[in-house]
């Protein structure tokens, strides 16, 4: 249990994410709300790559005849920040169009599109 | 010549995103040829995935692994597992490219008239190509990661793509950011499930994987946790609330694209279920699963799309109702897929009835989306009660609605029939009720159908749209060539179902086909 | 967005050419130390977005131009999938610069050790290509979006 | 009814997310690591980079960081087609 420990703040990050989508009206709060499952999301493909007294995988001046971490993880992790960082960019620009028109950021009077 | 037909399968994909990077600088050069070029490209384009195509079916299933020494060479001296990116393009990830190809072609070709002089227009075609990368990349990845980047790349292009007329009003702009939010969730969720594959198998390959796959309680939850998100992304109830909006509010060619982007995702859906877990998992449970977001899909797709005013939002109700056609066959072909009796006696004809609806939905959703376009083009409003004796000034349109129309409501010689007969005769030896609800659905959206043309066609000619006109050439070329396809496949749909369907469905249901591409021993 | 106080701009002035040596730095490292195109290019872009704050959304168009930034953007990502096509006599993304003996083409030590510029094979272009798209591509949403922001306030005051 | 839908599918997911995290393998002690071990160990030697976190970027798996640096085009082009005509 307490080794899991990383693995459940990663559970607390991206439930607390879904939770701020679901019952936040704010725009700009539900953009955070991603970002936040965003970031629940990376840590814990950081977290798969760790190996306990290992350094990073670079050979440039590294401490010889120890173990390295996994690569792929921070490879995949990287990746999918610069994704989020584009992500996150665009939903605030589609949020500022949006303040543009209505001139509010509350999701019950952002309604013309029903039923 | 060699060189291009080795390396088709990335050809395919690199061609159209290096003249996505290069359409800013064109434009900088001249404006106007932006929308031809990109025409051009995405032809190329099409008829190598035809050549892809004809050597997928006859060859077998094609690897290009990234960077290896050579295109074939998935597993280095010496390794049990790939450890390259590689596309792994099957019968079922060609039939996809194949209607990703067709559609977003044709997008192009109507979108030049469509789009004409705009501002921003390079954006547009630099969007629309990037979109297309997206849905190819999706097709025909065979890696976990890289499907998840191609996700992406179609999210983000199609955001872009209906907020396009965000800057002049409101609506676009909000139905942007409701399907942003709607496939950043899913794309997150299934990143997360990516993360869980990986810790539990260190693997990202989708073959290797499912030669490893334990069905542990871990991948239970992640089937769990893809199988809904996937659902959502292809716009199934009850997690449809994006699927009016942005098909309504983007662009007309756009919406076509639109409807085989999210295509792409229910591809993705079955490729999960189907290749990865197959019958590792419970498939009675997953089937009966994916069948009851078939019907719920079906029913109140159709009954919410019976109410509207606006004609692209009647469609876009129908496609979600649709939809479900493609989810209850290959449900049910899912449900018996650990019994061969009955998957041989039904269970093989549901898929292909499932899997051809996909390709005939593309059409014919896409030719009724591009005729709900031309009206717009001309008239400027989608409110049906607004419209009427359109037929008078627009005899192809009227013509082409006709057959789009028919084609949906599943009436004999055109393809919406073929693929639906094949959906209700094997349904029916699983569960007599679900036909009979297929059928009643069928019925209903001829009713809808009908209205439409009522109410938009017919009728005497309105002083108000007096000086309106038949539509520009490429936008009537588009269509006519939707209709061509959609009364070829009406009129020899045997044809279809035997060289391109049912390798397809085999594709789909002989897991060790899959694997067998990368790890050997095929 | 207003320009901010003499002492910010001077202070910007100061530090902004740091910055960005520090971000190129970052890049042509990729393949030795830790970082390469992507958090190089952050970095560099990161400055562009010190000048947007200190001398305010209208002054700083005079020498961050957006037409300039998206030319750049495409140049680098042209370069990077050009890179990745010039390996099609093999496959795509094949690295045939690696162990050639040509440019980045020395065979690094194996294990432990300080370090050559001259190895990587395509790893060191791609790493520039893609720091100049990032850090275009950055600036550019940076610009943009100042500017967004100038227009939605207007509206609102209206 | 609304909010009781709402309440029962975040307590689903939280559920999911918590049986998850205890179920992972234990932290920093990963069981199988085939890929990785082969990355480590051939890396320096296939392409010649001392990072071995960048040559997984932009060597082994290249493609990924193409369609990485084609969402950040494709957000750029996507806010630039937004913004179209805001002058000022």
């Amino acid at each position: 249990m307490i080794d899991n420990l990383p693995y459940i703040a990663v559970a607390i990050f991206i439930g607390l994410g879904i939770y701020t989508l679901m019952y936040k009206k704010n725009l700009i709060k539900i953009a955070i709300g991603i970002c936040l499952i965003e970031n629940g999301v990376n840590l814990f493909l950081i977290t798969l790559g760790y190996r306990k007294g290992a350094v990073a995988p670079i050979y440039t001046m590294a401490p010889s005849g120890q173990s390295m971490v996994l690569p792929t993880p921070q490879a995949l992790t990287l990746t999918s920040i610069v994704i989020g960082i584009a992500t996150t960019a665009l939903i605030l620009s589609v949020v500022m169009m949006i303040y543009k028109h209505y001139g509010t950021l509350d999701t019950d009077e952002i309604r013309r599109l029903r039923g | 010549m060699n060189i291009l037909l080795n390396n088709s399968p990335i050809l395919i994909l690199a061609l159209p995103l290096l003249a996505a990077f290069l359409i800013p600088l064109i434009s900088r050069i001249n404006k106007k040829t932006v929308g031809s070029f990109s025409a051009l490209v995405l032809a190329i384009s099409l008829v190598m995935t035809i050549f892809l195509a004809v050597k997928v079916i006859t060859v077998g299933p094609q690897v290009y692994v990234f960077g290896a020494k050579s295109s074939g060479l998935t597993l280095p001296s010496g390794l049990s597992v790939p450890i390259r990116i590689m596309f792994q393009v099957d019968a079922m990830g060609i039939f996809m490219g194949l209607i990703t190809a067709t559609v977003s072609f044709l997008g192009a070709i109507y979108s030049l008239a469509f789009i004409k002089n705009q501002e921003g227009m390079d954006k547009f075609y630099s969007l629309l190509l990037l979109l297309t990368v997206g849905m190819f990349g999706m097709e025909f990845t065979g890696d976990l990661f890289n499907f998840f980047v191609f996700l992406e790349i179609a999210s983000i292009a199609s955001v872009a793509l209906i907020a396009y007329r965000g800057i002049n009003a409101g609506e676009p702009a909000e139905a942007g950011l409701k399907y942003m939010i709607v496939s950043s969730i899913s794309a997150l969720v299934v990143l997360f499930a990516i993360g869980i594959f990986y810790g539990e198998y260190d693997l990202l390959n989708i073959a290797a994987l499912a030669n490893m796959i334990k069905y542990s309680q871990l991948d239970k939850i992640a089937l769990a946790l893809l199988l809904p998100v996937l659902a959502m992304k292809s716009g199934a109830v009850p997690m449809h609330m994006w699927t009016p909006d942005a098909y309504s509010e983007a662009p007309a060619p756009i919406t076509m694209i639109l409807v085989a982007a999210s295509q792409a995702s229910l591809y993705a859906l079955f490729r999960i279920l189907f290749s990865l877990y197959n019958v590792s998992s419970n498939t009675l449970t997953a089937g009966w699963i994916i069948i009851v977001f078939g019907v719920l899909s079906m029913f109140i797709g159709v009954t919410m799309a019976i109410v509207q005013k606006d004609i692209k939002r009647l469609m876009a109700y129908h496609a979600v109702s649709q939809t479900g056609y493609m989810l209850l066959g290959v449900g049910v072909g899912l449900a018996v897929l650990s019994n061969p009796i009955a998957l041989k006696e039904y269970g093989i004809t549901s898929l292909e009835g499932g899997i051809f609806h996909i390709m005939n939905h593309a059409m014919y959703k896409g030719l009724l989306f591009l005729t709900a376009g031309a009206l717009f083009f001309r008239t400027g409003t989608r409110n049906l009660n607004k419209m009427g004796g359109l037929a008078h000034s627009m005899k192809y349109t009227t013509i082409f609605f006709i057959i789009g129309a028919a084609a949906i409501a599943g009436l004999p010689p055109f393809n919406g029939f073929a693929s639906k007969l094949l959906i209700y005769e094997s349904v029916y030896k699983f569960n007599p009720l679900l036909s009979i609800i297929a059928m009643v659905v069928s019925i209903l959206t001829l009713a809808s159908f009908v209205k439409v043309f009522h109410s938009a066609f017919l009728g005497p000619k309105l002083p108000q749209f007096n000086d309106v006109r038949e539509v520009p050439q490429s936008m009537v070329f588009s269509m006519a060539v939707l209709s061509c396809i959609i009364i070829f496949f009406g009129l020899f749909p045997d044809l279809i179902v035997d060289n391109l369907v049912h390798p397809a469905v085999m594709a789909l249901v002989e897991q060790v086909k899959y694997t067998g591409t990368v790890l050997g021993g095929m | 967005m207003k320009g901010m106080s003499k002492i910010v701009k001077t202070v910007a002035n100061f530090v902004y050419g740091f910055i960005i040596i520090f971000g190129f730095y970052i890049i042509v490292h990729g393949h030795l130390t830790p970082g390469g195109g992507f958090q190089g290019g952050a970095v560099v872009a990161s400055a562009f977005a010190l000048a947007l704050v200190s001398y305010g959304s209208v002054n700083s168009q005079k020498f961050l131009k957006k037409d300039i930034f998206s030319l750049f953007e495409s140049f680098g990502l042209t370069l990077f999938i050009v890179l990745a096509f010039s390996g099609l006599g093999i496959t795509f993304f094949y690295n045939f610069l690696a162990n050639s003996g040509n440019w980045f083409g020395d065979a690094a030590v194996i294990g432990t050790n300080p370090g050559n510029m001259n190895t990587g094979g395509l790893i060191p272009l791609m790493n520039i290509a893609v720091g100049l798209e990032v850090l275009s591509a950055l600036g550019v949403i940076v610009l943009v979006m100042a500017k967004g922001a100038e227009f939605t306030r207007k509206k609102e005051n209206s | 009814m609304k909010k009781i839908i709402f309440a029962v599918a975040f307590l689903i997911f939280a559920s999911f997310l918590l049986v998850s995290a205890i179920n992972m393998r234990t932290f920093g002690d990963p069981a199988i690591s085939d890929m990785d071990d082969y990355f480590i160990e051939n890396a320096q030697k296939e392409t010649g980079a001392n990072n071995v976190v960048t040559s997984i970027v932009f060597d082994y798996r290249g493609f990924d960081t193409l369609g990485e640096a084609t969402v950040l085009f494709t957000a750029v082009v996507g806010i630039v087609a937004l913004f179209r005509g805001v002058k000022k």
